[in-house]
Formats: structure tokens, C-alpha cells, sequence
């Protein structure tokens, strides 16, 4: 081997120093009793190189350099050859951030794709290639204690979110979670969560109907509307009570609100509104006695009232 | 002392919820075996089920005549546990069917899960848990698939008379 | 086991004769002494069954149905018990047809994706699973002998193509190649086809650029247009020809050719046109001296003859 690098650690952090040495072996340096070693960072040249000549006819040549402030350089161990530099060895330079401590760590219990979505804030460039991993077990009590673990869940590249899958999870039981980011200069923890999947179900919103008249349904009265309203199918099993808010679609007027409403019905009458006016519904729904998260908004149903 | 001051509101209700979820699986599991097999009436296999052998779990002591709590929650949960044991020998059924299989095994696995862990909570769950029965040993595709229609239907019963009688429980 | 159906054979030709045996065994028929063992079609009962009293207290029972017309069918083996039909064992019957000849099998060798597709014409549909396979092996001569193999080319589901990639190939030299259908009722072999891989290349068109004026380049003769070209970047290391056609854009007038053109000029000079006018320009080329296939035409130029 002609010329070879080794370095005081591959990896450091950014704007530390970095020490390198350099061995020329005889065979490469048979040009003049003393070869000159010269080191280059990237393109240029750097000062400072200390050369020895050791008793076994190699050369020596080591180099502090007291900050490095790129993420990745290419380090170069040359020797003079006539009016040539001749590059005989080259070193990765790499430097960079320990990992900060992952943040704001949250899941949902996705019923369509049947398993528990996490997302979480990676913190600042790192510079390094840095693993992110969502760890878990199940727990009985409030996740002081762990019964069983959960295989680790290894997101896709650069992204901050992972998918643990149904067969690993127990729907009603306790869930300690956690993010861990690890590289070259250290890990870091995030906080760790403690919950139920069930109780953090993502509730798509209902679907919204209006009824067409039909003999059998006595007529409506005058500032009145009529409509039906059915929760979204995966979750036809979760009890859940719903709201409805309507406003006039012309004017400013802001929603009005109808609270604890069942979570199906054939059919609904809300009266008390202006007649003759096209009004906006939209209708949200949670689980209801058990914990969850309210849906997001229907989209909107368009009725108008009966006239006076 | 009033049907099940013992048992925690918020575990009654998840039996219900999990109860609706199970009952939804095993609809899925029956239609699509109807869909894709034409095997659509459990009264069509009355004699092969005799043959294979497929058992009926009991929940005798949750009759609300004569409602024994522990002794309802320990038949409650060896039914499952049971039901459990049937719906793997199940496996392999079709790739079609095999994800509605395996949701249906989890929820299962799940409730009985649940229903062991509050009884120990409780201080009524026996020493030791159920251990599985007699294996269910299909020779034929056919006969897993009418298998499968027998266990769904079996299960749907059992999950009826445990829906009342968590009703009941949950009764204010 | 309680009944059990076995088949003349699984699969048969459509409209073909197909016999069934059903065994009830004693555990299942503790019903009575004679009990009737009746078939289902998918739902509807067949008549003709012939039913036996085996020595060993089974019953056998055997029926044919004369013309399968189903390309897929359940047989049921079923028992009247009470006044219900249980059913004891069901096969699944499949008709259909052998697989015709694969026809018009042709390739090109595509130098962006640096693999040579074929695509063939499966033929009518046989209503059973077949399996259409690729194969081919170089060769010396005229695809006489067979020197060494290539793995065979399996296309993704119902496709009729498939993609033999660069590593399998050597471009310069002779390829057997056909197709191969089989299914449960037989093979069939498509027409071998015998061709030099970059024979077949599958050229894209040049590309055209106006040329700008500029001082060094002397001023244009009335009714002349400058422009310039280049082969297609994948093909640059192939010698080609090419064509320039070209028509004013307004009128009825047919395409003009201009053919032998080499396949980059940095300034090429038409003249003999309509002074100002409007022309449209397409260019294509071919692979010249060697065999080759004439590339597409490119999209077109416009660009206006100068004036009189």
C-alpha cells in the first residue's frame, strides 16, 4: 500500500477538530530521500502538516485541523512528484450533530389501514445520516411496567412517521411509546406516551342525506328542515354521540350548534330556522362514554327551509 | 348489590364495542364465504359439522334467570379462548378470506384478553388459563370453508347471549 | 370423512362430458338404511345420479353431466336429511379451452430501458389460468443451433409482453425466440423468430432547432430556411440517416422529402421554398448501413422562408 490515512474518528462534530496521519510506505516514496507529504481539504491545500521519517524508512506526516466546519470533505494525502501533487490516499470527513431529542410524539388509531399512525418533529438537521425508530410495548398498568414488546418500527427513509400493524397491537389495553434517533455522535430519547389505542381512534366524519318527501312523512312545517345522517362504516361498532351546526349560506350569521345527537337516524326534523332559506349543514362525531377525538367536519349538505 | 358493581363501567363498554367489532368480522367472514363458495346457509351443514365435530361454547351461568358473575366471565372467556382455537384451525381457508381470518382471530384474541385481565384485576380469574381443547382437523379445502361457515355461525349465536348479558351488566 | 367427490379429471374441454363419484361414509349416514344422495350445480339439482350400497356400508354415487357448459362450476354431493339438503362435499369444476397458438411476436430493443421487449397476440381466451413464457437462447448460425440459454421471461400478470433485460443479452448476436402458452388442457408454441437485438433497435426521433442568425453565418437566399439537428442522446454511438420532409403549413400541399441525411449537422440550409412562408418540418432517421428500424417522426418545426 503506498500511502495510507487513519484518522483520529471518522465522524465529529461540526466545527471540532480533526487529526489526521499519513503513512507513505518505501515503495512509494523511492523518489528522493526526503518526499514531501502534503495534505489537501477538498481542493485546497492545507498548512501545518508535521512529517517525520520513521526508523522503518517510512515517512509520517500528521495534521490537526482545528475546526472542521463541513458536514463531508474529502481529505487527501499527497506527495510532491516533479511539478505534479500525487494524491496517494483519500479520507471521508464527516461532522455533524448528535441527535436532538424527538418531539411532540403523537398517534392515531387509523380504522381504515387498521394500525396505529405516529408522527413526531426529527429537531434540527443533524447533518448525519440519523435512524429514527418508534418503540413500544404493552403494559397493564399506566406503562410503568412492560408485559410484552413490540418489534421496533423502522419508518421509510427520511420520514417522521411509522406505522405499527394490528397483529402487534391490543386495541384496549395500555400502549408505552416512544421515538429514539441515533447516529455516529450519539441518541436521543423523546418523552414517552402512554395510551390506549382505541382511545385515540381517528374518527372520519359522518355522511349526510337530505330525505326526499314521501307520502307516509307528514308535510313540514315552515322554517324547517329535514335530513338523515349515518357514521362513517369502520366505525358502525364504536358508539359515538354527534353535533350538527348550520348557518343561513347567505349573510354573515355565524353556526349554530345542535349538541349530543345519536350517531344514526333515519330521519331528523330541525325546525326554528328562517323559512325558505338555504342553509349549510355539517355534522362531527366522537365516541361517546368511551374517550376519543372528535371527526373532523362533514362536508357541507345544502337544504332549504320550508317556506312560511 | 346490583348485577356488576364489581365490574368497571368503562370495561363493560368496551365489551360492548368489542362485541359489535367481533360481530361485524364474523358477518364479513359468512358473506364473503357465501360470495365465493356458495356457502351460505349454516342449516346446509348440519351433518358435516356433526362429523367434524365442531363444539358450542356454553354461557349457561350468564342466563340473566340465574346470572353468576364469575362463573359468567370465566364462560365468557373460555368461549372465546375456544373460538379462538377454532378460527386457527381455520387458517389457510383461501388467500381471499385470509385478512378478514385474521382481523376476526385478533378482536377475539383481544376481548378474551381483556375479559382475563379485568378478572384478575377483580381477583376472580381461575388459577390457570384455559388450556386449548380438541383440534379441529379439516382433510379438504371444502371442508375448512364449510368449517368456516359453522365456527362464524356458532360464534355469531354465543356473541348474542354475551351482548345481553353485558347489556344487562352495563345497565345503570 | 363424511362425503368425499372425486372427478373424472379437474378440468376439462368446454362442453365436454365430465363424470363425478361421491362416497358417503357410515358415520355420516347413520341416518337410515337408504339414504339419497343427490347433486347440486351451483344451485340447481342434477338428475342421473346412480346410487350404489358398497359391501363396506358406504353409499356410492356417480353421475355425468353430458356438456359442462360452466368455465367454472360447484359441484355439490349432498344428503336429504329431514326435510333439509346438507350438503357433504363440493368440487370445483373448470372447463375451458387449450391454448391457441401465440401469433405476431415481434421485439424491439429499447435503449432507455436497455432491455429487448416482445409482445405477442395470446390468441382467444381460454377460461382457464395460462401461463404465457418468453423463452430464448443465442445462437451462431440462423438460429439453427442453440449455444447457450436464457432464463425464461415471464410476463407480469395478463400481460402480453415482456422485457428480456441487457445482462441475458449479447446485442451483436443471433436470438431464437417464441412464445409458450400452457394451461391445464395443453401447450401450444408460438412462430420462432430469429433476430440480432440491436437489428431491432427501437430509435427515437432526432431532435430540431431553428438555427439563430448571427454574424459569421452569410444572410439567407430568398425562400431558403436554416436549421440543425441531433440524433436521439441513447443513440449517438449508432451511424444513422435520416430524412427531413417538410410542407408549408397553410394549403392542401403533400410532404416534400429530402432524403440521405447525415445524422447531426450544426447547419443545414434549405432552399428552392415559397418565399415567406410558414413551414412545417419532421425529421426521422434509421440505423444506416447496419439493419435498423426508421425512428417515429420527430414533432414538428415551424419556421417562416425568408423574403423575396
Amino acid at each position: 500500500e503506498c500511502g495510507h490515512i487513519s484518522l483520529s474518528a471518522p465522524i465529529v462534530r461540526l466545527g471540532d477538530p480533526i487529526t489526521a496521519s499519513c503513512v507513505i510506505s518505501q515503495n512509494c516514496s523511492h523518489l528522493g530521500p526526503e518526499p514531501q507529504i502534503l495534505w489537501k481539504l477538498e481542493a485546497e491545500l492545507q498548512p501545518g502538516g508535521r512529517q517525520q521519517h520513521l526508523p522503518n524508512g517510512t515517512q509520517l506526516s500528521t495534521i490537526t485541523l482545528p475546526h472542521l466546519n463541513y458536514s463531508q470533505a474529502l481529505l487527501s494525502c499527497c506527495l510532491r512528484w516533479g511539478n505534479s501533487l500525487q494524491i496517494l490516499d483519500q479520507a471521508k470527513l464527516q461532522a455533524g450533530y448528535p441527535p436532538a431529542t424527538p418531539h411532540n410524539v403523537s398517534c392515531l388509531m387509523n380504522l381504515t389501514t387498521n394500525s396505529l399512525i405516529c408522527q413526531w418533529e426529527p429537531g434540527p438537521d443533524t447533518h448525519l445520516p440519523t435512524n429514527f425508530t418508534l418503540k413500544s410495548f404493552k403494559s397493564r398498568g399506566n406503562c410503568q411496567t412492560q408485559e410484552d414488546s413490540i418489534p421496533d418500527c423502522v419508518p421509510e427513509d427520511g420520514q417522521s412517521h411509522c406505522s405499527i400493524p394490528r397483529k402487534h397491537l391490543q386495541l384496549y389495553q395500555n400502549l408505552g411509546i416512544w421515538v429514539e434517533a441515533k447516529n455516529a455522535l450519539g441518541t436521543s430519547v423523546s418523552q414517552k406516551l402512554c395510551l390506549v389505542p382505541m382511545d385515540v381512534v381517528k374518527l372520519e366524519p359522518p355522511t349526510l342525506w337530505a330525505l326526499e318527501p314521501s307520502p307516509e312523512v307528514p308535510p313540514l312545517q315552515p322554517g324547517c328542515l329535514r335530513l338523515r345522517w349515518e357514521t362513517w362504516k369502520p366505525s358502525l361498532h364504536i358508539e359515538q354521540k354527534c353535533e350538527l351546526r348550520h348557518q343561513p349560506q347567505l349573510g354573515e350569521a355565524s353556526w349554530d350548534l345542535v349538541g349530543a345527537l345519536p350517531s344514526r337516524t333515519l330521519r331528523y326534523e330541525l325546525c326554528g330556522l328562517l323559512p325558505s332559506t338555504a342553509y349549510t349543514l355539517q355534522m362531527r362525531c366522537t365516541r361517546w362514554r368511551l374517550p376519543g377525538h372528535w371527526s373532523d367536519w362533514s362536508p357541507s349538505l345544502e337544504l332549504i327551509t320550508t317556506q312560511r | 348489590l346490583g348485577p356488576a358493581s364489581s365490574l368497571p363501567q368503562s370495561f363493560l363498554l368496551k365489551g360492548l364495542e368489542q362485541v359489535r367489532k367481533i360481530q361485524a368480522d364474523s358477518l364479513e367472514l359468512q358473506e364473503r364465504l357465501c360470495a365465493a363458495h356458495k356457502l351460505c346457509h349454516p342449516e346446509e351443514l348440519v351433518l358435516l359439522g356433526h362429523s367434524l365435530g365442531i363444539p358450542q361454547a356454553s354461557l349457561s351461568s350468564c342466563s340473566s334467570q340465574a346470572l353468576q358473575l364469575t362463573g359468567c366471565l370465566i364462560q365468557l372467556h373460555s368461549g372465546l379462548f375456544l373460538y379462538q382455537g377454532l378460527l386457527q384451525a381455520l387458517a389457510g381457508i383461501s388467500p381471499e378470506l385470509a385478512p378478514t381470518l385474521d382481523t376476526l382471530q385478533l378482536d377475539v384474541t383481544d376481548f378474551a384478553t381483556n375479559i382475563w385481565l379485568q378478572m384478575e384485576d377483580l381477583g376472580m380469574a381461575p388459577a390457570s388459563p384455559p388450556t386449548p381443547g380438541t383440534t379441529l382437523t379439516f382433510t379438504s379445502a371444502f371442508q375448512r370453508r364449510a368449517g368456516g361457515v359453522l365456527v362464524a355461525a356458532k360464534l355469531q349465536r354465543f356473541l348474542e347471549l354475551a351482548y345481553r348479558v353485558l347489556r344487562y351488566l352495563a345497565e345503570p
